[in-house]
């Protein structure tokens, strides 16, 4: 962290970047929050540890045509988005100046409060060697808990330790997945069709529309989506009804469908903890298996899927069904 | 002061829907809001904080005021008679309102905070004070507010800044106050409603003077806890009434907006928030006119023809905060518009809320 | 507001006898917008237009929904009906209720409630059709062709002739292409280069034609009517204006002498001098210093060329040259090469010399080629007493090492070759392994009949799977007969492989360049396989010879004299109007990110910095362009485009969902 | 729910056709007299590309029981690619409904030339009889529109 720190210090004092994105010391232990820092001694403020694990690369766009470099902490799955956001001509990649953090499994304050931890004071071990224990200092004693417990669903999936973009790279990273990505999306498909339609219809009549995960989404980057604009008499309406939601929700990960990176934001920010990355997951889970294995951000030059075919493309009437018989 | 066991509280919630619609904490794929109990659901009280705030229960997220049908008045002139005399007929059509229905039932509210029941009167001072709301008044007039006391503060509140005492809701406009003691919920009726409500209830509470001088030491403990919290010396001495021109023109906003969304989680968690949209959809012979919540950190929100009148996230941001801590002060003699829940606290998505706005003006200085 | 009339047509018992239009008209007077309906017998009608522009005048009309037959019958019929009437055409919308309802449905009631939901849902439309105008663009009279072969040349003529100016780009330092390169063309046997070399003498003298020679397309910007080129002149090194063509610089060089430069144009079966014209009756008639071998330009020293040159036109520090021209109309005909035989070990290729490709043995049999028209083993300079001939080699291959498509060239010259071979040394035995012989077109199956019953070449049908040079310097072939179910070993002294075409290597960059789509196999896509064979999708990018697909020489010649009458048609005209439902983008909420230039066929969107001003905007931002001029109105980039900045003038985003909703009422 | 007289359910059906493949043959099938249903009702849109997953949806929001979408067969589109983007959103858009359990065929897309008027008359009877086999589209439905 403090390696991390000096060299973003020495890029400003430098003049080799005018600004810094990166995470700002919090109130609380666990909410250290995306920042802009401009000068040296804002930068005292910078902090990056275990619940770093806001995706920067979105605040990219804002500062791609400000006057001069901008530098930005990047973790290895962050950097997919940037490379996506290069590809769609949303940054600027001659402005950034990226710093490829270090990353071993990043934080959610939720499983800890899931796991009846509140009234917190204090929290040791969330530092970024991302091993060990976590203990958590609260006014109703201490409690303790495994980093690896305590991981972001998405780190159970983690896409790798390396980043795809970068300019220098500050810190070790370490692959934390454990799981298969598409296991969720797969128990979902099993399922019969009334079971999954009841599954969504749970999850999603707790939406209460608030736009966090299409604000957080790096590739939800429209300068006006289309449910705040007059195209499609669709502008954002909150939960006016059951449909409205799953409208929504389709269109939303059908947007990004080959353009999603998985960072997982979308899951991360729900007030309401709906798994919505599993809408974007199926997209990427139907893409690989219909069209060729794909990631988005991989590689800033290719070819988005839903931008290309082949002559031999899978029939729609294929891509349904396939768990029957 | 009456009792229920906690175990027999499934007794409690049914007896009272029986006579009401009830409006309580309910666990749903892993969360808890506010919804209508019925057998199958899950209640839980055990949570400190639903996810929404209980204001949906004076305010819901949408509600119709009323739709309007179209019909058509056949032409005098049956066309297959005279198709040019039929041409030149002017075409008649009747357009019906028909009201959006407001309750006129009573219902019950259990389980609210104290600080989401101070909420309550902020929406108050919005939607009685000047203009009257029907819809709202309607339900504020047969909602009957059950709060109940937060056994466990955690570190987000800091509801005591704002004067609101989370260990003792007869202080509070609810009609009847609740604590759980040990394995019991102590029920005290607060007003006529509470004391209504407690009658249809009655034979499954216990009259229990003995718990008197628990529901004190219940007390005295979440005021000891909610001293230790970390917010529980925020200073608010330098905002309220009056700042407006001072706090507007900081440099400070400029610094502190940035990495926000602009989604509305914090607006809508929010116990005080309280502006809406009114639009319309289109039904089959007519439309429908329905208000749904609105969040003025939105890019359209009140949006115009001639634009944004806050076309940046700065003022956006600004504005959100200056209205809980400045404008809504100035205008409802010194009431902030924040109660301390600590929701947005959690749940901003980019850690951003109203306690860091506060500190950061503080940290100015 | 709108205000729509509705004309509900009886089309004589075709749609009454179904549809009570009647009825029809009494509910559709009800429906937003709509102030006036009526019906007809004949809508269509002198009469019944009659009617369509009375009440458009009468009753100010700003928008027509005709009830008839489908749009694709007479959308065009009263579109023009409300432009005489002063109504701007676009503002009409066809409600469909014959085709999609009368004619398929038996219940008078049903039939009836459809005819009106489809007229609500053209009426829904209507409300919100904007006025549209035709564009106009202007076009530059000028045509280029890239490529000087057969396809190019004719295509270049064609267009010259009509009195439009043509230019043509070829890459090599000669126009004339493959057909240059051949001994005689089947199925009459004439000479190639007897038919080709006037058709090249009248391009060369054409007032109308320039020719680039030893020249590639750098760039290509612009859209139909108004392409702008960039053409990159290789610097030959020679004078073109001062060259007589004298050809002393060749003889003299010494290079020529070593016999170290392979000649391109003879397959690299015989050798060229470092200054060079592919052959003698190269058009233009001046050479070129190929400074990748030339002496002087590897070491400094030589200039021979340069001291014998009667006209001093040797230019050793000429340098590559653009030049920029606009044009209306582009001709691909870049023509064709044989695949590379690599990957086909088995027929051994590569490892001996007496196993050639059919156009080798082309040059071979040429009287200017590499043995003066002596049919001679490479190897030895012997005459072959046993010749195979093998066919599809890479062509209707099933693997990546050739080609799925049929050559469609190979039967015929292979029949070509044996019966001339035959022809001229009768005691060659000559044998052809084939898989099929696929001989349609005129006089081409009696052809190959000759080369069976008149000449008796040896035809097997089967596969051979490998040829083994012999210590001796023979061959042996092995092969399987098909129809006798035999393995077959044969010796040979000559194998001939008919390698499969593919499109000459730069189709798909200069198909890039000029945005047309080309397929799997590199050929350039046609417009329409069958009603539009010689265009591109691309508006004013046109197809001509091989490029396109195989094809032999006639085919090639009339398919660039269709090209041509296409080129003609379009050069013909001063202005071009342009379809007017084109895509548009929306500054304020376009990201600039290139999706949907990513999914349009047409090339026709482009990206600019636009200042973009509005209410709390004040930026310069990357914003899509549409050019109208090349858009098609497909609306791919609508559907593609995430932030619904992309709409489709005529089929709105929004106007397509009125018309669910007026279904779906 | 709409009945006919027979108190058999009735269907809603939108079918998006494009100009120059499937509207043509659904024409043809008319001047063919191939009936089928009158619960179809065809937008025309001037290629299978030009349909957004949103009018799909809103169609559906609106009270539709089965959405098709018809185009020019791969390979002959009129504007040369327009169906094959079609079909790979189609493909994702219909797999992701089936994922969130709406019942499979409701949605279809079926490639319809010009010539095949016969085809376009089975197709679209087929499809009647599966929407009628499904019953009514409650799960992506707008319960308001039903009145």
């Amino acid at each position: 962290m403090q390696e991390l720190k000096n060299r973003l210090i020495q890029l400003i004092s430098d003049g080799t970047v005018a600004r810094v994105i990166g995470w700002k010391k919090g109130d609380m232990p666990y909410n250290p929050e995306p920042a802009c820092f401009s000068t040296v001694e804002e930068l005292e403020d910078f902090v990056y540890d275990g619940f770093c694990g806001a995706n920067l690369s979105k605040m990219m766009i804002e500062v791609a045509n400000l006057e001069g470099k901008t530098a930005v902490c990047l973790k290895p799955c962050d950097t997919y988005s940037f490379n996506q956001l290069i590809r769609e001509h949303r940054v600027n990649r001659e402005n950034a100046y990226i710093i490829g953090v270090g990353c071993r499994g990043k934080l959610d304050i939720e499983k800890a409060r899931k796991a009846g931890i509140k009234g917190i004071e204090a929290i040791e071990g969330v530092g970024i060697e991302g091993e060990g224990d976590v203990t958590f200092k609260t006014i109703y004693g201490d409690k303790a808990m495994a980093y690896s417990e305590l991981l972001l669903d998405r780190c159970h999936v983690c896409k790798g330790k390396d980043h795809m973009v970068y300019d220098e790279v500050i810190g070790e990273s370490k692959d934390t997945a454990d799981s298969d990505r598409f296991d969720d999306v797969k128990k979902i498909e099993a399922m019969s069709s009334a079971e999954k339609f009841a599954y969504f219809q749970n999850e999603l009549s707790k939406c209460i529309r608030c736009n966090a995960c299409r604000n957080v989404c790096p590739a939800c980057s429209c300068r006006k989506c289309v449910f705040d604009n007059t195209k499609f008499d669709s502008q954002q309406r909150a939960n006016v009804d059951s449909f409205e939601e799953k409208m929504f929700h389709i269109i939303r990960a059908f947007h990004v469908a080959g353009r999603c990176t998985d960072c997982g934001e979308c899951s991360r920010v729900c007030p309401q903890g709906i798994p919505l990355h599993l809408f974007n997951r199926k997209f990427i889970k139907d893409i690989d298996d219909f069209y060729g294995e794909f990631q988005a951000g991989k590689d800033p030059e290719a070819q988005s899927p839903l931008t290309d075919f082949t002559f031999e493309d899978l029939e729609p009437k294929q891509a349904v069904g396939r768990g029957e018989n | 002061m009456y009792t229920i066991s906690k175990d027999n509280l499934n007794s409690l919630y049914a007896k009272i829907a029986s006579s009401y619609d009830l409006f309580m904490p309910i666990k749903k794929a892993g969360q808890t809001n506010y919804g209508f109990w019925n057998e199958d659901a899950e209640a839980d009280i055990e949570t400190l904080k639903t996810v929404k705030s209980g204001k949906d229960a004076f305010f819901p997220q949408v509600e119709t005021l009323y739709n309007v049908n179209k019909t058509i008045i056949p032409a005098d002139v049956a066309a297959s008679d005279d198709a040019e005399k039929a041409a030149d007929t002017p075409i008649k059509t009747k357009l019906e309102v028909v009201p959006g229905k407001f309750v006129d039932q009573d219902f019950v509210i259990f389980g609210m905070k104290p600080c989401d029941v101070r909420g309550i009167e902020v929406m108050d001072n919005v939607f009685l004070k000047d203009f009257v709301d029907n819809y709202y008044k309607s339900r504020r007039e047969h909602g009957i507010v059950v709060s109940l006391a937060c056994h466990a503060p955690e570190e987000s509140c800091f509801c005591t800044v704002f004067g609101i005492d989370p260990a003792d809701p007869s202080k509070s406009v609810a009609d009847v106050a609740t604590w759980i003691v040990d394995d019991k919920l102590v029920w005290k009726p607060l007003t006529e409603k509470g004391e209504a409500l407690t009658a249809v209830v009655k034979d499954l509470l216990t009259d229990d003077s003995a718990v008197d001088s628990k529901v004190d030491a219940e007390i005295t403990s979440i005021t000891e806890i909610s001293k230790k919290l970390p917010y529980a010396n925020l200073s608010l001495e330098d905002w309220g009434a009056g700042k407006t021109d001072e706090k507007f023109n900081d440099e400070t906003w400029s610094k502190i907006y940035q990495g926000c969304l602009g989604c509305g989680t914090c607006t809508f968690v929010c116990p005080t928030c309280q502006c809406y949209d009114i639009k319309d959809y289109t039904t089959k012979n007519g439309i429908q006119r329905y208000r749904c919540w609105d969040s003025c950190m939105y890019s359209d929100f009140t949006l115009m023809a001639g634009g944004q009148n806050r076309p940046t996230q700065l003022q956006r941001f600004r504005q959100r905060f200056m209205h809980k801590l400045v404008y809504y002060p100035t205008n409802n003699d010194g009431m902030y518009m924040c109660v301390g829940c600590g929701r947005c606290v959690e749940k901003c998505p980019q850690s951003k809320n109203v306690v860091k706005v506060i500190k950061a003006f503080e940290n100015k200085k | 507001m709108q205000r729509i009339g509705v004309f509900v047509c009886h089309c004589g018992s075709n749609i009454a006898a179904t549809v009570d239009v009647k009825k029809v008209v009494e509910l559709v007077r009800y429906e937003q917008g709509v102030v006036y309906a009526d019906d007809y017998m004949y809508m269509c009608s002198e009469a019944g237009q009659q009617k369509v522009m009375e009440a458009i005048k009468e009753h100010n009309l700003t928008g027509l929904v005709i009830c008839s037959c489908s749009p694709r019958m007479h959308e065009a019929t009263f579109r023009a009906c409300a432009a005489k009437a002063g109504l701007n055409p676009f503002m009409v919308e066809i409600a469909n209720i014959r085709e999609h309802c009368s004619w398929i449905h038996k219940d008078m009631e049903e039939a009836t409630k459809k005819a009106v939901i489809l007229a609500r849902a053209a009426i829904a439309k209507v409300n919100l059709n904007t006025p549209l105008q035709e564009g106009e663009s202007p076009v530059v009279k000028r045509a280029l062709v890239i490529g000087g072969g057969i396809a190019g040349i004719q295509t270049a003529l064609d267009i010259a002739n009509a009195g439009y100016p043509v230019d043509i780009v070829e890459k090599e330092p000669s126009i004339g292409g493959r057909m240059s390169q051949l001994d005689k063309t089947f199925p009459t046997l004439d000479c190639s280069s007897c038919i080709l070399t006037p058709k090249m003498v009248e391009v060369a003298q054409h007032p109308n034609i320039k020719i680039y020679s030893y020249s590639e397309v750098e760039k290509v910007g612009g859209f139909v009517g108004n392409f702008e080129v960039d053409i990159r002149k290789k610097a030959r090194s020679v004078n073109e204006d001062k060259c007589t063509g004298c050809g002393v610089c060749q003889t003299k060089c010494p290079l020529g002498k070593t016999g170290k430069i392979p000649s391109e144009f003879n397959r690299g079966l015989g050798t060229r001098s470092a200054i060079y014209t592919p052959f003698a009756q190269a058009v233009p008639n001046v050479p070129v210093i190929d400074r990748e071998n030339c002496t002087y330009f590897k070491t400094g020293k030589c200039g021979v060329c340069a001291k014998l040159c009667p006209s001093g036109c040797i230019d050793y520090e000429q340098q590559d040259q653009i030049v920029t021209e606009k044009y209306g109309a582009i001709v691909v005909a870049t023509g064709f090469d044989i695949i590379n035989l690599d990957k086909y070990d088995e027929y051994a290729y590569n490892t001996c010399p007496d196993v050639i490709t059919s156009l080798e043995l082309e040059r071979l049999m040429n009287a200017a080629g590499p043995t003066g028209g002596h049919l001679l083993r490479m190897s030895d300079g012997k005459a072959p007493k046993d010749i195979v001939f093998i066919q599809c080699v890479g062509s209707r291959c099933a693997d990546d090492r050739g080609k799925p498509y049929c050559s469609k060239v190979c039967c015929m010259y292979t029949a070509k070759h044996a019966m001339l071979i035959k022809d001229h040394w009768p005691e060659m035995n000559v044998t052809v392994f084939y898989i099929d012989v696929r001989t349609p077109g005129k006089n081409f199956d009696e052809f190959y009949r000759r080369a069976v019953e008149q000449y008796h070449v040896n035809y097997i049908k089967g596969q051979v799977g490998k040829v083994m040079p012999q210590a001796d310097g023979s061959l042996i072939v092995q092969g399987s007969d098909l129809l006798d179910g035999k393995q077959i070993k044969m010796k040979a002294d000559m194998v001939v492989l008919a390698a499969a075409v593919e499109p000459n290597k730069d189709a798909r960059k200069i198909a890039s360049m000029l945005t047309a789509s080309i397929d799997n196999n590199d050929f350039l896509t046609e417009a329409h396989a069958k009603l539009r064979p010689v265009e591109s999708p691309t508006a004013g990018i046109f197809l001509s010879g091989m490029s396109q697909g195989p094809k032999d020489i006639p085919e090639t010649v009339s398919q660039a004299g269709a090209a041509a009458v296409k080129v003609i048609g379009l050069l013909a005209k001063d202005k071009l109007k342009t379809n007017p439902c084109t895509a548009k983008c929306d500054m304020f909420q376009c990201n600039g990110c290139s999706t949907c230039a990513n999914v349009c066929p047409y090339g026709a969107i482009s990206y600019e910095d636009t200042l973009v001003r509005g209410p709390g905007v004040n930026e310069t931002r990357r914003i899509a362009k549409v050019n109208t001029a090349l858009c098609q109105g497909c609306g791919a980039c609508t559907s593609a485009c995430p932030s619904g900045a992309m709409d489709l003038q005529g089929f709105s985003n929004l106007q397509i969902i009125s018309e669910v909703d007026a279904i779906c009422r | 729910m709409p009945m006919n007289e027979n108190n058999e359910f009735k269907p809603l059906i939108v079918a998006f056709c494009c100009n120059w493949c499937s509207y043509a043959g659904a024409d043809l099938a008319g001047s063919s007299r191939l009936t089928y249903p009158e619960n179809v009702k065809i937008i025309r849109v001037p290629c299978s590309g030009r349909v957004n997953p949103m009018f799909i949806l809103r169609a559906f929001e609106r009270g539709a029981d089965g959405v098709i979408i018809c185009g020019c067969h791969p390979g002959d589109c009129h504007y040369s690619t327009g169906n094959y983007y079609a079909r790979r959103r189609m493909a994702l858009l219909f797999s992701m409904l089936e994922y969130m359990g709406i019942e499979n065929g409701r949605t279809r897309v079926e490639w319809c030339s010009a010539a095949e008027g016969a085809k376009f008359s089975k197709t679209m009877n087929e499809f009647c009889e599966k929407i009628a086999s499904l019953g009514e589209n409650v799960r992506l439905g707008d319960l308001r529109c039903k009145n």
